[in-house]
């Protein structure tokens, strides 16, 4: 392998048995397979474990502020939107520091894919509760264990309108590629939820534990139905996998703004008129 | 003769105070030197506001607190007023409007305007604004003609049947006011067409323009609101995407994601919304990445006066930003500074990869005056990013501090940006001496930046004792006290670039008796700041906090008061 | 009426006919109505028009900055969970930039009454678009029209686990009235949801338009089914009035907390023994 | 014989420094006197993790760059200690750890410790640290039996297996180590036993305590994290809500309606999420209600290096905020300064209705020492609040500036606070006049804060002749420097109460002859406060940013190049 891959081994800041190497490995597997031009893929990450992905992969990022990561991506898109962008980052970052971003920009749909790590426990400040940690979690903060009602993202996004909603767990290899693969196709906000295990920091949602409470949606599931994908999202007993809800692309961010109605050549690549501007002084 | 004219509307928000600025300004702007300011309530109907017009034979640039000629809208447009009235003021209104106890108090006139009639004379209740606008007209006797034009231009859209009203109210008022017009005659500017009438608010929108800005996400916030609104006006004609965000963080996220893609981004707010940027703005210094900032400055802490005037976040716009990392400072005076010194941030951005931010406040912003129509400079359109080769390491150490900026797409190389402390690829390090590598790469960019230093003006004779130093929007209030001061040996030095400042600087200050610096804060930034960095002594500092932009009056007395 | 209401008149700083006055009134009478004490409610509200409601009622309030209405309000409980606390805010100061605070204190659960003003628009910062703006609603700076996917909150709280929900309309004040107490007699977090007309910068959400695009739950509406409240929710054609949801009360944010799981009294009330301080360090 | 010894491990992260560090700093310190630093990656396993524990006769408080013994324990954890080896140094790891010629080169010792061995004999892989806590207690010759009691003590909640093979390891160890007490034998200390272990989390979270803090919200960020956690651990015992706020922003707007409504609470972060409470603190400032701030500094700008050590956002503490208003800003230096200033903190904040930071950095918060066995003060956990009468004016213009606070619920008036600009009574008001009067009122504030000014601390000879000036954690180096130091003209003074400073300062600086500042940043932000708020000239400014704290070695070598 390489395009995406690096020539010389890298040094990884993740433990050893991190479901963070799978993510990994998948995702450069499905930017191969879509044979995608590194130069022209990018990246946006907060902070996190989950958020040093762009590090361990060749390609262009930003790896801006925890709970930043998608905004930068919207206007990275919409200035260029010859870019594929991706915005990657973990539980906490995307839906506790970011919950604002994520809720109003699934409203905005752009055109970016947006991939969470979601091991419900904020690894790199070790061990704190995420949003999406599960009730009874016992952290040094949360001694007594999580109390509050668990943060649903798939829901949440169907709610507002997102087109493409889809939830995996990363030892599902085949399933995660394929949804990633897609997501990266679909036109508009896409979200990829992928439970990971956190080795250090969280002993209860465990490799098995995923196992267990996780099943994948077979064919005969309609993701065209957003009932459907509703239901399945409301359902926290047993999780599903897979394409909960793929609905109709709507007009992307850029697509609706002004510039990119007459034109559709990228905003870095136009040249302002000085003339013009002068005129408004006359 | 007088030499100006100032003329204050006071009535309701909601009353259309700015229809008559803007029918009086453009209508008067080819003849007359003009001036106009508000001070208005934060609230949509009701309550207080006011509109002050100044008209002269020469050049005028500030607030008058004296009033020569008043118009009441209202029963309670007096209350606020009475310290601007004198035996020289001329009220108008309805009989009803005033206490003329109060009046007698200050000998002033009181001359019934009987606008409920007018109005009704005029057949329409929408066009009482016109019937003002035809007075002040007929005072300044201007050409019926064009004023009319004016009018169909203004409200051809609409329909025809409101451009005669219209028309016939403008008549109705031109007929009222005419007799006022020995009593107020002032002398005509023969230059007075040269100049464009606009506020500060459009000319930093014509400055991102000039700047090649080609993206805003701004969250409304006044008085920053109106520089989003006007790129959102010219969103069709020159390209630029717009978006209101969700919050600031996201704003100022949004547009340094928009120039890393390299496009030339900018936001807009005031105070309360800068202060949830700082994370933002440390991520533009240890990335960086380019960033222009609009701060448009009103009365704080917190929530403050939403619709007021102050000067008082230099301090947090120098330290914004955990860290360390260098940044430029614009504080645009007049008119051309709100053009050219925003037009020059986004050059400056790009050129040294820094956060600039164009510091201004609500009196530079919603004030109208006239500008020179400058022809702009290209230069600064062109990007400064490169194409990128295979291996380009954005983080390059180059001697000067600027790494050659590169975006993703173009070229053969990956563009590579982090907010750790990085490598010269662009990957986290935890190495010391790469830290140290790499922060000293930033900071010194700060002394390089001077090389670009965009010079302070300075006003008045060259062999002053005396020098006054100001910066931003006290510009026009000092130019004024000092082109009509009789003490020749006092000089005004406005700095544009108020941070970083160069030793040059210095030279302005050599010799002098007295040095004063004037603000619109509490505690004297600007001198903090000449003391800090240039050791200059700043021996009176004048200081004013209510929310109100100083007085040309006030000015001439404190300092008198300060150099007696 | 004295109490909540002034003993003088006051100025207030609201368009005339705008929406506000009704549920000034409205609010008034429930507070009277449910016979608290002025001097054991308060208010914590934002920045805007809507925000500006704790000025006009004889009440403690805590009026603080645009957005953050909510996390002011849980403390205040949960310092002192003897007050009765309200956060009031309009569209865009509760939903915008305090969206976050929105979702993450829907999960906490706080016993505060959130009362929303929802005129679809920016008032104070006059007339640009709030999350809850339609489609097409055109404004100083969407030129051409709202894009984004209107913010649905209803629905939203309902899926982090909010156990009251309502909506109602200004004009509707029997019904506004009755909602609001009901909701401050809830135990836990209520959003109640105001549409309301903003006469000066909201010329197509008119008094009309809420009038022919809402109409007022029946008796045979079982708000006990959260189904049926989802449905309702997300039903965007034609709003509807009233409690959508009222589910079973679960613990608030402060009983959860250990401090008042041995005891009651207010934290306000509890003196420090510096004694247990000094012996840390033997 | 040596005064003391600096003893190294060098591992990986997960590799339980940790549990080495506590094990020999709590069995240790009754006979010496003992100090310890770490240095950690931002990653949770892998990397190179360093811990140095210092043991002396003596009090020290430093940081130490050369390094006596060093444990190895693994096969890359050589590599970023090189430069500390002198022939004076003796390391031990198993064979394959080193590259001799390496260690040859700078003539140290290397001796084999086949810990691979050792904990196959002790039968328990998990048992490897107490292997080397037993090493380490044989050098030192610690009384095995209250080692063992230690060790009891720490698993007995495990298992009495896991009991009884740390034991057997601690035996191993400390058989293996027993022959190295005689070449690093130093001499006990006579008073150790005086003193607590702790490190700055704890003694700022002991402080919090004595503060009468009832309430804690905070974001996650290091390495302000540790307090949110002791506290946590605390709630049970000492009733204190706790909670997670879902961003910095909420943490401080709860901290904030938490004093509003009679608690005591405070926020933990760092520098980026204490840019992202800078709103906040302008609304503390505007509203007068307190809060309590803790920051504990990292290198910056942006993530910059997350777990190391800097002091580079003073000049943002002291202007955080759009506005201008008053504020404390405390900087701990020594343990006890961690509690006693924490402590001061809450009662001040009360006291002046103003925002309080306890200003702290990475290198205080987490090396371990001796402090004192304090008996704290109780009057600092009285509220100051009142019980207010019906028409109570929550902001009434008092001469000082302070307007006796109530609480809602509280009496029988009502607690109206707004962050607009208000009047006496707390509505929302546009009145210049009222403006001015409130704000001037916020402002007087300023000065009175300085009544209770916390005195720095002076060290050295009295008649110096230069003067270091320090703030925050640079304490302990300098006094180590001093107290070792063969000048006996330099005197060290420790600024504890960073803003606002008092002329009184000015005194220890009368006739010195070199003034020398000594920060961990790249500019020097006391120096410049020094200049700008109290015309003291610093001369020399020693500034070090890379992440590291100084060790006693450079602070000598430094001060040495100065004053030469
Ligand atoms: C403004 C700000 N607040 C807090 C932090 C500290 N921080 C870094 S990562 C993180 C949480 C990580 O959790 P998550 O996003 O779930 O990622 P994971 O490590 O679990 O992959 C936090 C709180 C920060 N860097 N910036
Ligand atoms: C941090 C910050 N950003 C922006 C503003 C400006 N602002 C004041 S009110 C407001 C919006 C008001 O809209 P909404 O909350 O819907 O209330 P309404 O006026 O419609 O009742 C905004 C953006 C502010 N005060 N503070
Ligand atoms: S802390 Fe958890 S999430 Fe982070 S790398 Fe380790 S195992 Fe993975
Ligand atoms: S602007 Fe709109 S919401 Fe605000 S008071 Fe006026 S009508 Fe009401
Ligand atoms: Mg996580
Ligand atoms: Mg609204």
């Amino acid at each position: 392998m390489k395009n995406f891959e690096f020539e010389n081994p890298i040094d990884i800041a993740w433990c050893p048995g991190c479901g963070n190497f799978s993510i990994r490995e998948i995702l450069i597997s499905a930017l191969q397979e879509l044979e995608l031009d590194p130069t022209k893929v990018v990246f946006s990450s907060g902070i996190g474990q989950a958020a040093k992905m762009p590090q361990y992969i060749n390609v262009n990022y930003f790896n801006g502020l925890h709970g930043r990561g998608i905004p930068v991506a919207v206007s990275i898109k919409a200035v260029n939107p010859e870019l594929t962008v991706i915005a990657e980052g973990g539980d906490g970052d995307m839906y506790g520091e970011g919950g604002n971003h994520f809720i109003h920009n699934v409203r905005r749909n752009p055109d970016i894919t947006h991939i969470v790590h979601n091991n419900m426990v904020y690894g790199l400040t070790k061990g704190q509760a995420s949003p999406t940690s599960r009730k009874d979690f016992v952290t040094p903060i949360q001694i007594n264990g999580v109390v509050n009602e668990p943060f649903n993202p798939l829901a949440v996004a169907l709610i507002l309108g997102a087109t493409f909603v889809a939830r995996s767990f990363s030892d599902e290899k085949d399933l995660t590629k394929e949804l990633i693969k897609q997501a990266i196709l679909h036109k508009g906000y896409s979200l990829v939820d992928i439970f990971h295990p956190c080795v250090s920091f969280n002993k209860i949602n465990t490799f098995a534990w995923y196992k267990k409470n996780t099943y994948t949606l077979d064919e005969s599931y309609d993701s065209s139905n957003l009932q459907n994908a509703m239901e399945k999202a409301m359902d926290t007993e047993k999780f599903a996998l897979g394409i909960l809800y793929k609905g109709k692309e709507k007009p992307a961010f850029h697509e609706n703004q002004a510039a990119y109605k007459k034109e559709k050549t990228p905003m870095v690549d136009r040249v302002r008129a000085l003339e013009k501007v002068n005129r408004l002084m006359e | 003769m007088r030499d100006s004219l100032t003329i204050v509307f006071s009535g309701e928000a909601g009353q259309g105070l700015q229809t008559i600025e803007d029918l009086i300004m453009k209508s008067a702007a080819p003849f007359y030197n003009v001036f106009s300011t508000s001070d208005v309530m934060s609230r949509i109907r009701g309550g207080n506001n006011t509109l002050e017009i100044r008209v002269s034979g020469k050049q005028i640039h500030a607030f008058k607190h004296g009033i020569d000629l008043l118009f009441l809208l209202n029963d309670h447009a007096y209350d606020r007023l009475h310290d601007r009235i004198s035996e020289k003021t001329v009220i108008l209104g309805e009989e009803n409007f005033v206490d003329l106890d109060k009046i007698k108090e200050k000998n002033a006139k009181f001359s019934v305007l009987k606008m409920k009639e007018l109005v009704k004379q005029a057949g329409n209740p929408i066009v009482a604004n016109t019937i003002l606008f035809g007075f002040v007209a007929g005072i300044l006797k201007l050409n019926p003609e064009e004023c009319r034009r004016l009018l169909t231009d203004k409200f051809k859209h609409l329909s025809e049947k409101i451009v005669t009203d219209n028309k016939n109210a403008f008549d109705i008022g031109f007929t009222e006011g005419g007799p006022f017009a020995f009593s107020f005659s002032i002398p005509k500017s023969d230059n007075a067409s040269r100049y464009k009438v606009l506020n500060g608010n459009t000319a930093v929108g014509i400055g991102a323009l000039a700047g090649g800005c080609n993206f805003i996400s701004a969250y409304p916030m006044s008085p920053g609101t109106s520089l989003l609104e006007y790129l959102a006006r010219m969103t069709e004609d020159f390209d630029i995407i717009v978006e209101q965000a969700e919050d600031e963080i996201a704003a100022i996220n949004m547009v340094l994601g928009a120039w890393y893609a390299g496009g030339r981004g900018i936001t807009t707010t005031s105070g309360g919304g800068f202060s949830l940027m700082i994370e933002g703005v440390s991520l533009s210094g240890m990335t960086e990445t380019p960033c222009v900032i609009h701060v448009g400055q009103r009365p704080g802490p917190a929530t403050g006066l939403p619709t007021r005037t102050e000067q008082a976040d230099l301090n947090l716009a120098i330290h914004a930003g955990h860290g360390e990392f260098p940044r430029i400072i614009f504080a645009p005076g007049k008119l051309e500074d709100g053009v050219l010194l925003t037009q020059k941030a986004f050059f400056l951005a790009d050129k040294y990869q820094v956060p600039v931010i164009v510091l201004t406040d609500q009196h530079f912003l919603e004030s109208y005056g006239q500008m020179e129509r400058l022809k702009l400079d290209k230069a600064y359109l062109t990007n400064q990013t490169i194409e990128t080769k295979p291996g380009y390491k954005r983080y390059a150490d180059d001697p000067t501090g600027i790494s050659p900026r590169g975006i993703p797409g173009h070229g053969e190389g990956l563009v590579k940006v982090d907010s750790d402390e990085h490598d010269e690829s662009g990957y986290i390090t935890e190495d010391y001496k790469m830290r140290i590598l790499m922060h000293e790469k930033r900071l010194r960019k700060k002394s390089l930046i001077l090389e670009d230093y965009t010079d302070p003006e300075l006003i008045g004779p060259k062999d002053y004792k005396h020098l006054i130093v100001g910066w931003g929007s006290t510009y026009g209030v000092l130019k004024e006290f000092i082109e009509s001061s009789l003490h020749k040996d006092i000089a005004f030095l406005h700095i544009k670039q108020v941070y970083p400042l160069p030793e040059k600087l210095k030279d302005y200050f050599a010799g002098v008796e007295s040095v004063i610096s004037v603000e619109n804060n509490s505690s004297g930034q600007m001198a903090d700041l000449l003391k800090l960095d240039l050791d200059i002594p700043v021996t009176h500092r004048i200081l004013k906090y209510s929310g109100e932009p100083f007085s040309i009056e006030e000015m001439e007395r404190k300092i008198k008061e300060v150099l007696k």
